[in-house]
């Protein structure tokens, strides 16, 4: 028999994205409300139900009036801004960030198990990737395959944190974190040991589905077989962090 | 709700991991004392290992991945052992146009060691900074804690010889084990 | 306390140095030291034992004249720098003959530093007033030339919002890099409701060749506390965080020093001066990251994170660290702070240009004679700095560049030396005021290895957070290496504009969005460096 | 629609599959259509063994990872108007530069004598060397046009040449992507 919760004052807000006049809530992000009006904006770091993190820049969108560009995941809507996502600059470096992405690992889709239900290829092909005009870093990593579930190819990360996200904030195992700086960041599992012999880890399995990429996999699973499924995270979102 | 935390016991009874403790009774065993508290290890052991991690994380309740990935991010963290000695050459901008990078090369082909490197006898550790402050007296290092300043590559090559022959400063303590 | 009790106790301390007729003081700062003043130091002192009341030797903070250490000044109590007698590169040998000469009308020949000549006249000390000049570690001299009472006076006859009206007045803007006005940010933090506040002092000097802050903590500790607790009063923050490098021990020691014995002398602590005001101070060490330099990422180290920065809004002055407002400034901004307190803010404002009040400290290195840290007013022509205060390229040479602003900054070349030095003028050249970091570059000079030297410096500092700065930097430093060794074309040379113009826009914190800037400043005026070097 | 002379278009593999070649020929009737509109000069589908001077569009499929492959990729830039990357190994190096992660001699190492039982030896005659690090053919020469895809689609290909066919700029995006 609850009691009418006490909600604080949100005021709702309207403002323009694309010549398209909206409304939302001012505690709402750019990023949210768009996903809402089915008004495409890529990213790669941001899941609804997660922390928003602001690392892969996929979402910058154009405010006018402000000088700089502003990442949709992590700006506020406010009354009366005019927000344009797809101009021909964003486009264009856009598709610069997707061309660094895949320069910067090894990122092979013809033979990864994710390829034809990855982000990053989807990606690359919306935004009219089809070369990189930078040459591919010369580093490999190991594949970690010792758990007996998943498997990790760090040649395949994207540095997104998905999976130390949604560990942490879901799971509660924090077993995921980065370790390192720049580009010789690797995500671990507990002290950068084999993911087998994980104290922390509770093999749910969740940082394999969020994983937008071929990084994080289940075992067994062939090219192109590796299918992720998210619609349990922004339920268990809800379920853990009430608004 | 709040679960039970226990306090791990002290990894070995060298009486260093005192001081590291003492560091985290300081700061009540908040988890934000993690860096002062690997500064404290450091300070104490010459570097971080991974007793010394895992008894950090536990004493502050950080999860493990977390401490690692703290460790790993700041370039002063060590989690191997130092050389005998230490030779930290200053590639600042001041240094670095008055010749640090004759001095780096000088070492590489003297002694067979990369910045950041040990050489394969232990005696030398070899380091770069970004600016030791010291941009007056470019190109400068920082040899065993003193710095040394205008040199040629020659200079340093022969002082770091004289630090090996005199052997006059001592040893950096072994590293305590954890008893069996 | 009052003011008045303060202002006796600096006159007896003043009383009692004046006993002494001579004060032998010996430059202890960092630099002087790795050139051995701490040696000079012991002998001077063992060589004054007998005549105790005559003379004192002390040790002091920075002097400026860094490539003349060890520095050695023979003074009157109370007296300035320029009005002491100075010896340059002392030996520890040269001890007796100084003390020998106290008497001397003339200097000695060999060793004098003449303090008539522009390097010091030319100059303008507030920051580094005292500097030199008293013992860092003794809160006596502290007092003794008016240290913490501003402190005082404003706790006692100032409310919080007239010390923001006059920090406001001044029109000081923060010396850490980006100029933001500082009496706006103390005005946002005092407006966030009540409860929890933090003011924290950025003393995360990162860039290469830049060591103000550094010569300020080592000089001077006690000012940027008393800027601090000044900060905390008008702000109603009653805790402070000074996050300062592990690089410099010296630094560190002196200002835990400094804490220590101005908590017990009661300028820290609670009920500071007999007001119900109270503020604390804690020390916590950086560990080698120079994006912590960042505002959100230094937040984050304090908490014991990985320094990775975060997007803004919310900036910390709303919620910063723990979430609780929080103003950030960094060492010099403070150190401007008691003065401003002192001669009130109209007097500040008067000193400078339109847009850059008060005066900078710099940090004059590279290709240049006197390399050292200078203070000028704010306005002061770069050709007047580098030529008649810095005396110009050693053997004559040519200026072909100078680089302010460090990895985030740019390159000026010859032709534009005649710029006063402000925040607009150089953000108009296309580099920034930045720390104060001065390095000059003679012909010799190539500007893409330059160009190519910062990128380094900011691919191996790029906390790899965000995708533009950790593998465009790192793809921007190959092209520029490829450039350097001429295997380039023009194609590349194109995608390193392309990656400069994407870096630049789309990277989360400044040290992405600024590391391009050495590029495009040198893209900028030494274009044909590049192109010579095509190939195609 | 004879009026028109026919494109001169000549094909090579490099190091790869010859997959994309057989996508080609996967256009099944459509290849009698093309054959009224574009005339193969060169191509190891046909028997013509000299490049002539002067080629519309060059088609290759392959990385570059010997000299041979640099060579013809050469060749090819200085003949043809139009120079199309075809497939991922072409435009990214795909499998073939996996081997990037090694060094050279232990790729040959691996292929030729740990994998070998029967006289391991490193073939030096009859065979091109193979270069230490394979590169897309941009990576060498200037392209025109890129068709990902391992390997792209008949669909792709066939729109890819229709658009050139047409003086348009192709679009491969619509029809491909990287591993397709």
């Amino acid at each position: 028999m609850p009691g009418p919760a006490s909600q604080p004052k949100v005021r709702v807000v309207t403002f323009r994205v694309d010549d398209q006049d909206l409304s939302a809530r001012e505690d709402e992000t750019l990023i949210e409300v768009c996903r809402e009006h089915r008004i495409p904006i890529p990213s790669l770091c941001y899941l609804e139900g997660l922390s928003a993190w602001g690392g892969c820049r996929l979402c910058m969108v154009e405010i006018v009036g402000q000088p700089r560009l502003a990442a949709a995941c992590s700006t506020r809507v406010v009354e009366g801004m005019e927000v344009h996502t797809d101009t021909e600059r964003l486009r264009r470096y856009r598709r610069t960030l997707v061309e660094l992405l895949f320069a910067e690992r090894a990122h092979v889709c013809s033979v990864c198990v994710s390829n034809g239900h990855c982000e990053l290829q989807t990606l690359a092909q919306r935004c009219g990737v089809d070369h990189m005009r930078m040459p591919r870093r010369a580093v490999s990593y190991p594949v970690d395959s010792s758990h007996e579930m998943f498997r990790v190819d760090h040649d395949r990360c994207i540095l997104c944190t998905r999976c130390v996200r949604v560990c942490d904030e879901i799971e509660g195992a924090h077993t995921w974190d980065v370790m390192g700086r720049g580009s010789d960041c690797r995500v671990i599992t507990d002290m950068a040991q084999p993911w087998a012999e994980s104290e922390t880890c509770t093999s749910c399995g969740k940082c394999v589905q969020v994983c937008p990429t071929g990084a994080l996999v289940k075992q067994g699973t062939s090219v192109g077989e590796m299918v992720k499924d998210q619609h349990f995270l922004p339920i268990l979102a809800r379920r853990r962090h009430p608004r | 709700m709040s679960l039970h935390r226990p306090k791990p016991p002290l990894p070995s009874d060298d009486t260093r991991w005192k001081l590291v403790n003492a560091t985290m009774r300081r700061n009540g065993y908040a988890d934000h004392a993690l860096i002062e508290t690997l500064h404290s290890v450091q300070d104490a052991f010459g570097f971080l290992d991974e007793t010394a991690l895992r008894f950090v994380a536990a004493s502050l309740d950080v999860p493990l991945s977390k401490v690692f990935g703290v460790a790993t991010f700041y370039h002063l963290f060590r989690l191997k052992p130092k050389g005998r000695h230490t030779c930290v050459v200053c590639t600042g901008t001041a240094c670095y146009i008055k010749g640090a990078g004759v001095l780096v090369d000088a070492l590489r082909a003297h002694h067979q060691v990369e910045p950041g490197e040990t050489t394969a006898d232990g005696a030398l550790s070899v380091l770069t900074a970004r600016c030791v402050g010291a941009c007056g007296l470019a190109p400068a290092a920082v040899v065993d804690g003193e710095v040394v300043g205008k040199l040629a590559p020659e200079a340093l090559l022969e002082r770091l010889d004289q630090l090996e022959h005199a052997k006059t400063a001592p040893a950096p303590p072994p590293r305590a084990r954890a008893p069996a | 306390m009052h003011l008045d009790d303060l202002a006796e106790q600096a006159a007896t301390i003043r009383a009692r140095d004046a006993e002494t007729e001579h004060e032998i003081r010996v430059c202890m700062a960092a630099s002087c030291q790795s050139s051995g003043s701490g040696q000079v130091l012991d002998a001077l002192r063992a060589g004054v034992e007998p005549q105790t009341q005559s003379c004192r030797v002390k040790g002091v903070g920075c002097m400026g004249l860094c490539s003349a250490g060890p520095l050695v000044a023979v003074a009157a109590p109370g007296d300035t720098l320029n009005a002491s007698r100075l010896y340059r590169d002392v030996a520890p040998t040269d001890a007796p003959a100084i003390l020998d000469n106290l008497g001397n009308p003339e200097p000695i020949e060999r060793l004098h530093c003449p303090t008539d000549q522009p390097f010091f006249t030319a100059q303008h000390r507030i920051v580094l007033e005292h500097s030199g000049r008293i013992d860092p570690d003794s809160l006596d001299d502290a007092i003794a030339v008016g240290g913490y009472s501003a402190l005082v006076r404003a706790l006692t006859e100032l409310t919080p919002a007239e010390v923001l009206r006059e920090v406001t007045s001044s029109g000081l803007r923060g010396r850490g890099g980006g100029g933001y006005p500082t009496g706006l940010k103390w005005s946002t933090v005092a407006k966030m409701p009540g409860g929890q506040k933090y003011v924290v002092c950025n003393a995360d000097e990162g860039d290469p060749g830049a060591f103000m802050d550094r010569a300020v903590l080592e000089s001077d500790p006690h000012r940027v506390i008393e800027g601090m607790a000044i900060a905390g009063y008008a702000v109603g923050a009653s805790k402070g965080y000074v996050y300062v490098r592990a690089e410099y021990p010296l630094a560190v020691e002196r200002l835990t020093n400094a804490i220590r014995k101005a908590k017990r002398a009661g300028f820290l602590g609670s009920q500071i001066a007999d007001t119900q005001f109270g503020f604390e101070i804690e020390l916590r060490l950086g560990a080698g990251a120079f994006v912590c330099g960042e505002e959100t990422a230094l937040m984050a180290s304090i908490q014991g994170l990985r320094g990775q920065p975060r997007p803004r809004p919310p900036y910390p002055a709303e919620a910063g660290l723990w979430g609780c407002p929080t103003l950030i400034n960094n060492v010099e901004t403070f150190a401007n702070i008691a003065p401003i307190v002192r001669e009130g803010g109209d007097w500040f404002a008067a000193l400078g240009t339109e847009g850059s009040k008060g005066t900078k400290v710099f940090a004059l290195a590279g290709t240049i004679v006197n390399t050292g840290l200078i203070e000028v007013p704010m306005g002061t022509r770069l050709a007047h700095i580098i030529e008649v205060i810095g005396g110009g390229i050693p053997g004559g040479g040519r200026v072909k560049a100078v680089q302010t602003g460090g990895p985030s900054g740019g390159c000026i070349p010859r032709a534009h030396l005649d710029t006063p030095v402000d925040y607009d003028s150089l953000k108009g050249l296309g580099t920034i005021m930045g720390s104060g970091g001065m390095i000059v570059m003679d012909e010799r000079s190539s500007m893409v290895d330059v160009a190519r030297y910062f990128m380094e410096f900011c691919m191996t500092e790029s906390c790899g957070k965000c995708v533009p700065c950790r593998t465009g930097t790192q793809q921007m430093h190959a092209l520029l290496e490829r450039i350097a060794a001429a295997e380039a074309g023009r194609a590349e040379l194109a995608l390193l504009e392309e990656l400069c113009e994407v870096v630049q826009a789309t990277s989360l914190c400044g040290l992405g969005q600024t590391a391009p800037n050495p590029v495009l400043s040198t893209l900028r005026y030494f274009r044909d460096e590049y192109e010579s070097r095509l190939v195609d | 629609m004879s009026a028109t002379p026919k494109l001169k278009v000549a094909t090579a593999w490099l190091d790869g599959c010859s997959g994309c070649h057989m996508s080609l020929l996967d256009m099944d009737q459509r290849l009698i259509e093309l054959s009224e509109r574009i005339d193969i000069v060169y191509s190891p589908l046909v028997d013509a063994k000299v490049l002539p001077e002067r080629v519309d569009v060059g088609i290759l499929e392959g990385s570059i990872s010997n000299a041979d492959d640099l060579a013809l990729a050469r060749r090819f830039r200085a003949h043809c108007r139009v120079l199309v990357s075809l497939g991922d190994c072409a435009v990214n190096g795909n499998v073939p530069a996996m081997r990037n992660h090694f060094p050279l001699e232990q790729v040959l190492a691996r292929a030729y004598r740990e994998n070998v039982t029967l006289q391991p030896q490193l073939p030096e005659r009859g065979v091109p060397a193979l270069r230490q690090r394979v590169v897309p053919i941009h990576g060498e020469v200037t392209v025109d046009v890129f068709v990902p895809g391992c390997p792209p689609s008949a669909e792709a290909i066939w729109q890819v040449l229709v658009a050139l066919l047409e003086g348009r700029d192709p679009d491969p995006s619509a029809f491909t992507r990287f591993g397709a």
